[in-house]
């Protein structure tokens, strides 16, 4: 490592440090100085690796709460979902969404050729900036697995991912991150990414679970969904700490500035009140309602706090956080509910948490919303009218509609194509052994009779 | 009063127990088994290496029933686990000389239901 | 994301950035520039999130140190228990502990309303100061459920997290970390907190499973102790990685300031070392006295050291973090076998690591620490005398005193009304079935025949 | 925490902010300002504290991928590797690598004495700098854990340790890593430690397996391997997530500096996109040649890219670090199948990930590496001819070969005083109980017919 | 010779053990099993789906005797395992025709102990 | 027909199996099992407090068989497992009173190979 210190790089970091505070610290490019930028690149490139962290999260907890038998499956499924958004996002992804073009898609960039050093209106070193964004976008390719999970072929998600990673989360990235996007345009916000990441991978994950269709055996004799409990409880639980750990990097690290701190700090406190407070809230109505606090639906509670708390939270006071946060931990348990009712069979709940709650983070905007931290229009709570509130609906159905019909569109090919599901024989089996030719749990005596 | 001891394809457990409680037969004991038949196993390979899996997982079930149960019993584990495929497994029966309840001491005939 | 660079938060960031050096950067609260606490606040920030992160540490370490019939309902008690400090600490706790009030207890900053924006002598953002409090109110909370693991009622846990993170803690925490408290003022030091959480924690532990009795089947045949194994030793030995990986926050976090980078950077030093040391004693001490080098008991040593290191760590040269280390090390392993011999059922260890290493960190300042370092006076062995020893003692009695009587008075008051203890039959079947309906490892063949 | 405000430290970092920007918060020793120092300081300590978590990476991935009945035994090695490795580094190892001596290692900075406050070359204070190298050393310690997995017994494993952490390391990170050592003064260049850590630790591996033999029913009838298979994939899964992770701290870490951003941010995407291209060309091969995509491949593919982008991460550009993943991900596969093939049972596949990707990362600086960016000379591929790949080449051979001469040297003085290997007997009952007496998995059901 | 079977509760297995000591049968096989019998099974929800649990946790025991070896068995097993609350267990007693030590080669009763 | 019931060190089931085959006896079930027998367990400290081991790792395996194979198949487990040393294993052998196949239905000596 010393021995880089040779190297042009540091000369420059050397040069720049010497020489404080005169001209030459200051980029050529932003007008602020090197040590400015260089801080902003490393709290955004430390919130990256935050947010990669969270692939690590959505495998566990979704391993944990599916059966022992086709748990490699989803964390292979995981794992290359991330590596290939991973290059999608580098040759494609990026260029349409962040990309000037129309209002629609943009179209520049593709590799990052020709991307400015420092990403306009930040100061932050492109490279940082593509890493934040391909870990966002790893992160709502990585929603569908679970709620498809226990029967997709794994070549058929391959496929899925591409689509997903290249081109539908691009665009919507655009429409609403991307100045020039038409909800930007509109006055639309979602600061982190209720919508942008949560509506498009949970609807996604609703439609594709619908032409799926469920788990053999989940619906018996009449249609009364079946209970089929998760193989490792503990491990899903580890994942449920480290996707809320991470998400401190998504939802502070969307500052993409440390400033004076007051903005990413918020940001955190706000992230931690609305998880803690949607767990409690999921255990209360669980517990009401079924009798015994359960510790699945009591953390998907807390994934929902956090999803719903993704849109508005550089937007809103703790308060808000809190009472964001209690909804979200009621509107899982229902929706959970609701969807076993609909016979749409999703293992670990990723409508309900990701979905629903993306739905509700961005029209919580529209309520809580402060104009004084960077709102167009006052939320509803604050007097502000239903205007904000309007053009939160607008671009939540908008994308959410996308969504479903883009993924749907892809998800129907597959199917009359390649297949989408495994066989009877397969999916009895199950998809470690019939997928990728291994066991999960080599010598553990497991009891498998569904 | 026999034992009956059943090998059966794990997903085949459910139906097994409808049939058997439509005969009124609601006592059993199961234990997952590695059964090794007619029903060849399967080719993998784990990183790069071949591996040949001949011992395929089954569900052992173990009933005493009273002689007039025999049949019954027999028939409906047939009805159960039948799909007409290998591997779909066997039954055996054995004198079960003695039967006792732990319970209530109970022995025999009366301890077996 | 970048679509928020409409809003003032950014505004104020960019113009922070454009104008330095001139006056406007230097916040109005602080006399600080904007930059300076940007970092400061970013630091803690982060700091926050590591601590935030040892709850999956606590929970991991003690599921698998307890059999799988009880895993799920420790990581629920941990995960509930974080959630309900969040809420506690924001409504009542932060007031009680770093309001101004009396010697004794704070009383102002319910729910943070009238807190400076910028904490006074520090360079923090309220929020993140907040949010690393509270994450260190969750931690102490969390200790207790290792030692009264596989037998207490998950509501009557309930209400023990709200007593200690509402009022306990906080008030012990007034006593020694708020510039008011009576323990600040006579010269008391604990940097991180082994006397505030360790302390707190530990000996509520210790009078908790004391008033809750062994486990069933702990002491059989004239009291003579059943070793009862941990069902899942690898996931146990990731969460000491986590909770160490955690530490790296809590211990150096608590200079809540950049500075030189001279006080966090010795503090991550020492931990590190006194980590390691406690680890390689503990392994040492087993593998002399009882045969085998016993993995469970080496991790323990790990968080002895830890323990032991974090009241001393800022105050201490990195020689004197091995000796404590070295210390700690054997005293978890003599405090196990002690406790085991004096009928405290203590399935993880909490106490020993805790209880018994919260104390000789205390202590160790007064031997070790260093008047150049921050300590009001030279410890033993800079020939300070025992001055300094003789108030860390008096801190660390009064502490520990204080805990067991007001957790005991909580334990004693839920066991005489709502009963903190499961059924015989519902020990048996395991806490995972009895109180949230659902097993931890469904399918696995467990042979549970205790 | 705020009790400490009146510590010198905190008076130290008030005045510095207070007085900004007078001359006083310069640092005596770099002329640089407090405040560059304790950014950089804050950069290193905590890229350390990722480095460090790699170990829990490590554990998992070691522990996964063997049989049940050794896991306890493997995470015991990980856990005191790292423990022995930090006392070691500290005592003995640090003043042999960095420290002024000859070409060969150096002499000067045990136990830290001696080591001026900031480190030379750098902004960065010694305890951060030392902390960041300490754990470098622990991870090239536990590499060979898993090579020499399931047969190699405990104590001789600590022995091992020792040696490679006090001397083998140190002495090859002096000859790259010292301005002084004799391969800097040529020109060769390792940014991050494809050289050092991973060509040094997967060499070891390698000789220590063959001196070890393979495990009993490796190689059956006519010597045709058996597949022996992995535990637990998902914690295995985990454990590569932690690992890239980890890694995040590892390779931008070693810039040691935050300048204005572009270095580490460059390198953190680099090292990102050949961990992605990695296990996407890891899985097609396996796909391809084996018939399904499997997934313990797979992970491996990304350990591969990471291990051969950890040299060159600085020097490239994002396109080469997808030349060198894709190649690393190929190279893997045909690593472990080349190694079973000759009979060198390496269970977790590290002499394919870091001993081969470790050569092949050293010499893709040769080929991909810019003088631009702080080569010495151009790569091949930007016509800079083929001097740098000789010096790469001459650098590789000559570290891969000291590492396995002193490294055989340790296994056969080992194997022929206290014995190398464990029991057949005890082999058959597993090392989790023959060495440490405890089961990982109490009460599991594990079926165990090797 | 007879071999004997008994289900009993997971948590009673030390103290039969107690009681077969105490009677002087020190060898035995015990699995783990799931058993079905007049003990209900139970009821919970998970993530708010009813779930019908009424395969429950048992341990199989199995002990080759000799004849004069039969009750004392049976009666040590009683004693232990009796908690007079219904899924206490049952014993089946069977012929056992022949009994190998594999170690010896011995045969029959020699074999058993 | 018998069913034939051996108890064997965990690392001899390959063994096993190879010696079963070369006397063409291709069916079995197996299952894990813990064993307590002449074979004293072992002593161990967990966290500084003794531990007795005494349930030893075993394996079960279970084979139902025609008279003419009874031997044979005897002579291979032997073959198989036998170490010499105490913890070998046993093998018992009960009358088999009826088998049934359940793919076919077929009954008796045609059913069970
Ligand atoms: N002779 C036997 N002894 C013990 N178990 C047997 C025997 N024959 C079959 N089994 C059990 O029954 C299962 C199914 O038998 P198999 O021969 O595969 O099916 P099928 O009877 O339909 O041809 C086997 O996996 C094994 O567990
Ligand atoms: N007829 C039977 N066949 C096989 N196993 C039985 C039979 N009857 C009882 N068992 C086993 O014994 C256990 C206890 O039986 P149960 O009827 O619940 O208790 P009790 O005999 O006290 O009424 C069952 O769970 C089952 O494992
Ligand atoms: N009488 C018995 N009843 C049931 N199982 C037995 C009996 N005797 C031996 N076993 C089984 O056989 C295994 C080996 O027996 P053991 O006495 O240790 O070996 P050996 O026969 O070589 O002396 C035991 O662990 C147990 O599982």
């Amino acid at each position: 490592m010393l021995g880089m210190f040779k190297s042009k790089v540091s000369l420059l970091a050397a040069a720049a440090i010497l020489v404080l505070p005169a001209a030459s610290v200051f980029g050529a490019d932003s007008g602020a100085p090197d040590s400015q930028v260089g801080v902003d690149t490393l709290w955004v490139t430390i919130a990256a690796m935050l947010v990669f962290f969270m692939q690590a999260g959505f495998g566990m907890v979704e391993a944990g709460f599916i059966r022992a038998k086709n748990s490699s499956n989803i964390l292979m499924k995981n794992f290359i979902d991330y590596c290939t958004a991973i290059v999608m996002f580098f040759l494609v992804g990026y260029a349409i969404m962040f990309g000037t073009g129309n209002s629609f898609l943009g179209w520049s960039g593709f590799g990052l050729s020709g991307v400015a050093d420092i990403i306009p209106n930040t100061h932050v070193q492109k490279y940082a900036f593509w890493f934040f964004q391909a870990a966002f976008c790893g992160a709502a390719a990585s929603i569908v697995a679970g709620g498809m999970a226990e029967r997709m072929k794994f070549a058929a998600y391959i496929i899925y991912t591409v689509a997903i990673s290249a081109v539908v989360y691009p665009i919507v990235g655009h429409w609403v991150w991307n100045e020039g996007g038409w909800l930007a345009q509109m006055g639309f916000k979602d600061f982190a990414g209720s919508t942008v990441v949560h509506i498009t991978g949970g609807w996604a994950a609703f439609i594709g679970t619908i032409i799926l269709g469920p788990r053999i055996g989940k619906y018996k004799n009449g249609g009364l969904p079946k209970a089929i409990a998760g193989h490792n409880i503990p491990i899903a639980c580890l994942g449920v700490f480290i996707l809320w750990f991470g998400w401190f990097g998504f939802n502070p690290g969307s500052t993409v500035a440390v400033g004076d701190g007051s903005a990413f700090s918020r940001v955190a406190m706000n992230t931690n009140l609305a998880a803690a407070v949607g767990a409690l809230a999921a255990m209360a109505v669980v517990w009401i309602f079924f009798g015994k606090p359960d510790l699945s639906m009591t953390m998907n509670g807390a994934l929902a706090g956090l999803v719903a708390v993704t849109g508005p939270c550089a937007y809103i006071e703790p308060w808000a956080a809190i009472a964001i946060g209690a909804v979200a931990g009621v509107l899982v348990v229902i929706g959970v509910s609701l969807l076993d009712r609909l016979h749409v069979d999703d293992p670990v709940g990723a409508v309900a948490v990701h979905g629903f709650n993306g739905i509700w983070g961005t029209l919580a905007i529209g309520v809580f919303g402060q104009k004084a931290l960077g709102v167009p229009l006052d939320g509803l709570v604050y007097g502000g009218g239903w205007s904000q509130l309007g053009v939160q609906a607008l671009g939540m159905l908008t994308v959410a509609a996308f969504s479903i019909v883009c993924m749907g569109a892809v998800f129907l090919a597959i199917k009359h194509t390649m297949g989408l599901r495994v066989s009877r024989a397969e999916e009895f089996r199950g998809l470690d052994i019939g997928q990728h030719g291994m066991e999960s749990y080599a010598g553990f005596q497991i009891f498998a009779n569904e | 009063m026999k034992l009956i001891i059943a090998y059966i394809q794990p997903e085949k457990l459910n139906d097994v127990k409808q049939a058997l409680y439509a005969k009124e037969v609601y006592k059993m004991s199961v234990t997952n088994a590695l059964g090794c038949g007619q029903q060849k196993g399967y080719h993998e390979t784990y990183r790069g290496v071949d591996v040949e899996v001949n011992l395929l997982k089954k569900i052992r079930v173990e009933i005493a029933v009273n002689e007039d149960f025999v049949q019954p019993t027999i028939d409906a584990i047939i009805e159960g686990a039948r799909t007409g495929n290998i591997g779909d497994g066997k039954i055996f029966v054995t004198d079960l000389g003695q039967c006792v309840r732990i319970r209530t001491g109970e022995e025999g005939h009366n301890a077996i239901g």
